[in-house]
């Protein structure tokens, strides 16, 4: 009987439980294996496909609040690219932050690549407002919304951009996105200039892009930290050489954040279970009273 | 067509229909019902559990908390909100509750004063209105959310409405509130946040049921009408999913391309 | 009667058909034409306007508020004094670099990219409380699954069924439960997929096309003057 | 520097709101008072910012006469305050009339054209097929319709009517059990945002200062 005790349990037990559950694989990380899904898998065997005469263009639709989803994605792909030499440009699309969460990723990831060249081997063309009128107009030129590069170059005297006048000059577009800017992406670009768009998107908005994937108006989608930690299962399968950069202490990663998740949910999960048989024993013993605490189902 | 280029070619199709055949539905049922016809509407739980929760607070001697959403007045879930809130204030006016109404939105904060003030005079009680039963926070979605939550345990309201707009707050007040022993009321037509709501809450008016709210509970003949209208178009969209289905079946497209929208 | 009255509900009805029948034409109808485009690109622009200067009006209630606070020494009064600070701080700040007087030169960033006062409090003190607000949901979605999801009755069991299937298939576990039986590790994932494509749907279709019914009536109640809570009115 | 005392004060600010998960106390309180206040304060520059000075003060001052139409919002959005004089109180009304009424019909429109339509016609399928599994379209067709009788007002959920009302309602529980379970991951990564900033960004940037 002593189970029923739980149903009067303080939330504040639960809440320590979850910070604990939380913090603990981001400092000492557990490494559950992760499996990998098709969209996530066609997305990384697109980068694959191409090679040091593609260019990728990177939008980076995200801001602060879903970082913890998004940057594992943009630093796995980034990676991705500049191990395989592709060429990169990186826009921002995201009023709430975007252009500076392009900045830091582009900082860090360029970094560990001391040969790549600003200019030659990537360019980061900064901000734009208004995202689906600065879309159509990328179709046309880029010079025309990006006359200038994020350090106020002009287009021209960037030689990767002279040869990258309009969405035919690019072999994928990559939106990072937290809401409606991936969908942009897929209904006015991919319909109307048939360029590929592959999307990492938040877990929360991941469903309703089943459908575009289905049509095959979507090329790969990656869906929340899942979806970046499979990515980055693939990228350490194909690449070995970056496996140091997925050990450092202290460097947060979408496969740490996974163990994060696995924990919570296990936590939340058993807690439920453990609620429910001890309804069931409360309620026998008080012969088919039950309680009627908490709305559920109630409407 | 000599006319097509007077309209836009991509909206005058279905959705020209729809709003004429659904206006037409609408204006036919208010006329038959200020000419005296009987409209049945059926009892709606979340409608009817209002007064129990406002007699409730009444008798505890605690507070009403009304929240009209984190929209503005732009958007029709508030306006539908506000009906409620006439009705709320009313209610809490004539068995002297203590409301309070918190705003995020400067506009709605605007219209709910004059709501909650006009609902206090007819009901007899302008005495009992003072300006601080309506009250402006903050425009910001979480900073709103801390600080009524820190309202919430430390005031214990009896009663919380959640009517109206709701974002990612709707879980964080709906907790707070469950865990200060509120009796609460919810409705949104945010599919995202109805999960949270209906989880947490004692009764959720779901989409539609919010917007009808205001009409039951005004038992005008106009407003019941209005829906009855409403009803009628549901119906004849039944019908449409169902003989689309069948056509759609025998490999006859039409209907659905009418109904897709390029 | 007729100002206090009949003019804001003739005035609503009036307004209120300009973009429904506007949405339909082009601006190549004859007379209203012209009408078309100026309602598209305009008349958006004027209500953003209005609506920032009710933002000002919020503004003088919560300083009406919080000043009667201190002067009365109510309950918490010294908490009104910070909300007041950072009230003033930020929003004179705003106001400076807004117009660009004297130093404040830009909100966010001054044109030679350096970051402004106003940035440094945003993401030192806004964000952060944002942030910090907004990730308390971990912690009431914990809370909330825990209390609730209980085996009530039918209604509540699809609900639970429905939430623990999600939860496992979106996380390792949800392969280790079935990895016994060959091919297995794949179905709770797969059933993950499909419940929330096909019968969550179904379930929000459903709820999306009745909500909009039954906003598009509530928009024809106003516009004919039934529905006049907004403006304090009673019915008719 | 700006940085680390800035970094600071963000993590202070954090725990005083996380402190609200133990209990209300007086650090909340004062996070949650300036929160607000800084909140205004912010909203306050970006109004005036991105919508005043570029769209009212800026095109007035420059050229009045090409903007003089700028006076409508100008005057509509003034005549709000009339509010604070009793005599004429009810003008503020106006104000509220036209914008709430532009917007009641701009969604009228965007509902039956942007929701209604487009929902409806993606029902429309042969019952037989699906992405996942071949009753895909079946159980998705039954459900909408479903759901829809159980917000069907003009009949009591009796007979056939509450039959479907009551499948109506099990596909909501069906969906919205989903939608929580499936949301959890998405809150969760809010908390890792906010524990690698207490315990990895706070940690970096105080070692690069120090």
């Amino acid at each position: 009987m002593g189970l029923e005790r739980l149903l009067q349990i303080d939330r504040r037990i639960l809440y320590l439980l979850i910070a604990l559950g939380t913090l603990i694989p981001i400092l000492l990380p557990i490494g559950f294996p992760v499996s990998t899904t098709r969209p996530t898998e066609r997305f990384f065997e697109k980068i694959e496909s191409l090679g040091p005469d593609d260019v990728v263009l990177a939008s980076f639709d995200y801001g602060p609040t879903t970082a913890p989803e998004n940057a594992p994605m943009a630093e796995a792909i980034l990676r991705h690219c500049f191990t395989r030499r592709i060429k990169v440009v990186v826009i921002a699309l995201f009023p709430l932050g975007g252009v500076t969460m392009a900045g830091q990723e582009l900082d860090l990831i360029r970094a560990e690549y001391p040969a790549l060249r600003e200019g030659e081997d990537y360019a980061f063309l900064g901000y734009k407002d208004g995202a689906q009128a600065a879309m159509k107009q990328m179709g046309v030129d880029f010079a025309a919304v990006f006359p200038a590069d994020h350090a106020g170059r002009p287009l021209g005297e960037l030689p990767l951009m002279t040869r990258v006048r309009n969405y035919d000059d690019i072999a994928l577009i990559v939106s990072l996105s937290t809401n409606v800017i991936a969908e942009y992406w897929v209904n006015l670009v991919n319909a109307q200039f048939r360029t590929p768009v592959a999307v990492g998107a938040t877990a929360v908005s991941a469903p309703k892009y089943y459908a575009y994937l289905d049509a095959g108006q979507m090329l790969g989608l990656l869906g929340g930290v899942k979806g970046a930690s499979e990515y980055e299962r693939l990228l350490l399968d194909g690449y070995p050489e970056l496996r140091p950069m997925y050990r450092k202490p202290g460097v947060y990663n979408a496969m740490k954040g996974m163990d994060a998740q696995t924990i919570d949910h296990a936590i939340i999960m058993l807690f439920i279970l453990l609620g429910n048989v001890a309804f069931f024993q409360m309620r026998r013993r008080a012969g088919r009273g039950g309680d009627a605490s908490g709305g559920a189902a109630r409407t | 067509m000599n006319a097509a280029p007077w309209f836009e070619p991509t909206r005058v199709g279905a959705p020209l229909v729809l709003l004429l055949v659904f206006s037409a539905l609408v204006l036919f049922f208010i006329h038959l019902s200020r000419r005296g016809r009987e409209i049945f509407i059926r009892r709606i739980a979340g409608i009817a559990a209002i007064e129990e929760a406002i007699g409730r607070a009444t008798e505890l001697g605690r507070k009403v908390l009304y929240l009209p959403g984190s929209a503005s007045v732009d958007d029709n879930q508030t306006i539908a909100s506000l009906a409620v809130m006439r009705h709320v204030a009313s209610l809490s006016a004539s068995y002297g509750a203590d409301l309070s109404v918190l705003n995020k939105d400067p506009l709605t904060f605007a219209a709910a004063r004059e709501t909650v003030q006009e609902a206090y005079l007819q009901a007899g009680r302008p005495d009992l209105f003072t300006p601080d039963r309506v009250t402006y926070v903050t425009y910001d979605q979480f900073a709103f959310t801390a600080a009524v939550a820190g309202i919430m345990v430390r005031e214990r309201p009896a009663a919380n409405f959640f009517i109206g707009a709701y974002q990612a707050e709707s879980l964080l007040l709906a907790e707070t509130g469950q865990s200060v022993g509120a009796m609460q009321i919810a409705g949104t037509a945010e599919v995202t946040q109805l999960p949270f709501f209906a989880v947490v809450c004692d009764y959720t008016l779901m989409g539609e049921e919010l917007y009808a709210a205001g009409a039951y509970l005004s038992k005008e003949p106009a407003m019941l009408g209005s829906i009855k209208g409403q009803d009628f178009t549901k119906a004849g969209l039944i019908l449409c999913i169902l003989v689309g289905v069948t056509l759609e079946i025998f490999g006859v497209h039409w209907l659905k391309q009418a109904m897709t929208i390029r | 009667m007729f100002w206090k009255v009949r003019l804001p509900l003739l005035l609503t009805a009036l307004v209120g058909l300009v973009p429904i029948v506007t949405f339909f034409l082009t601006d190549r109808v004859p007379l209203i034409g012209p009408a078309v485009p100026f309602v598209r690109d305009r008349v958006e622009r004027y209500m953003i306007i209005i609506a920032g200067f009710a933002l000002l009006l919020g503004v003088v209630n919560v300083l009406q508020g919080n000043l009667r606070r201190i002067e009365r020494r109510l309950p918490g009064w010294p908490f009104a004094i910070s909300l007041l600070a950072g009230l003033l701080v930020m929003g004179v700040f705003g106001i400076l670099s807004a117009f660009r007087v004297g130093p404040f030169q830009g909100l966010l960033a001054t044109p030679d990219g350096r970051a402004t006062p106003f940035y440094w409090m945003t993401i030192h003190m806004f964000n952060p409380l944002q942030a910090a607000m907004f990730s308390l949901l971990a912690f009431y979605i914990a809370s909330a699954a825990f209390r609730s999801f209980r085996v009530r009755n039918v209604e509540a069991t699809i609900l639970l069924t429905a939430a623990f299937v999600v939860m496992l298939g979106r996380t390792p576990l949800g392969e280790y439960v079935l990895a016994w039986i060959p091919g297995g590790e794949r179905w709770v994932p797969r059933l993950t997929d499909w419940i929330m494509a096909v019968p969550n749907t179904a379930a929000q279709r459903g709820v999306i096309i009745g909500a909009a019914l039954g906003a598009a009536s509530l928009s024809l109640r106003v516009i004919l003057g039934i529905e006049r809570s907004y403006l304090g009115l009673k019915g008719e | 520097m700006g940085n680390l005392i800035g970094i600071w004060i963000g993590a202070f600010l954090t725990l005083c709101v996380f402190s609200f998960l133990y209990r209300d106390n007086p650090f909340f309180r004062f996070a949650e008072s300036l929160f607000a206040g800084v909140s205004l304060g912010y909203y306050i520059g970006i109004v005036a910012a991105n919508t005043f000075a570029p769209n009212l003060v800026r095109p007035l001052v420059q050229d009045f006469r090409h903007n003089a139409h700028l006076l409508v919002p100008l005057l509509l959005g003034l005549n709000l305050y009339t509010r604070f004089i009793p005599r004429i109180a009810w003008l503020a009304r106006l104000s509220l009339a036209v914008y709430i009424a532009y917007f009641v019909g701009i969604n009228m429109v965007q509902k039956l054209h942007g929701e209604v339509v487009p929902q409806v016609g993606a029902t429309l399928l042969r019952p037989i097929g699906g992405a996942l599994t071949p009753i895909d379209n079946l159980v998705l067709i039954v459900g909408v319709l479903a759901v829809l009788v159980y917000f069907y007002f003009s009949a009591e959920h009796r007979g056939a009517v509450g039959a479907i009302s009551r499948l109506g309602i099990w596909y909501l529980m069906l969906g919205f059990g989903a939608a929580f379970g499936y949301t959890v991951m998405g809150r969760v990564s809010l908390l890792i945002g906010r524990m690698n900033y207490l315990f990895i960004d706070l940690v970096r940037t105080t070692a690069q200062n120090l």
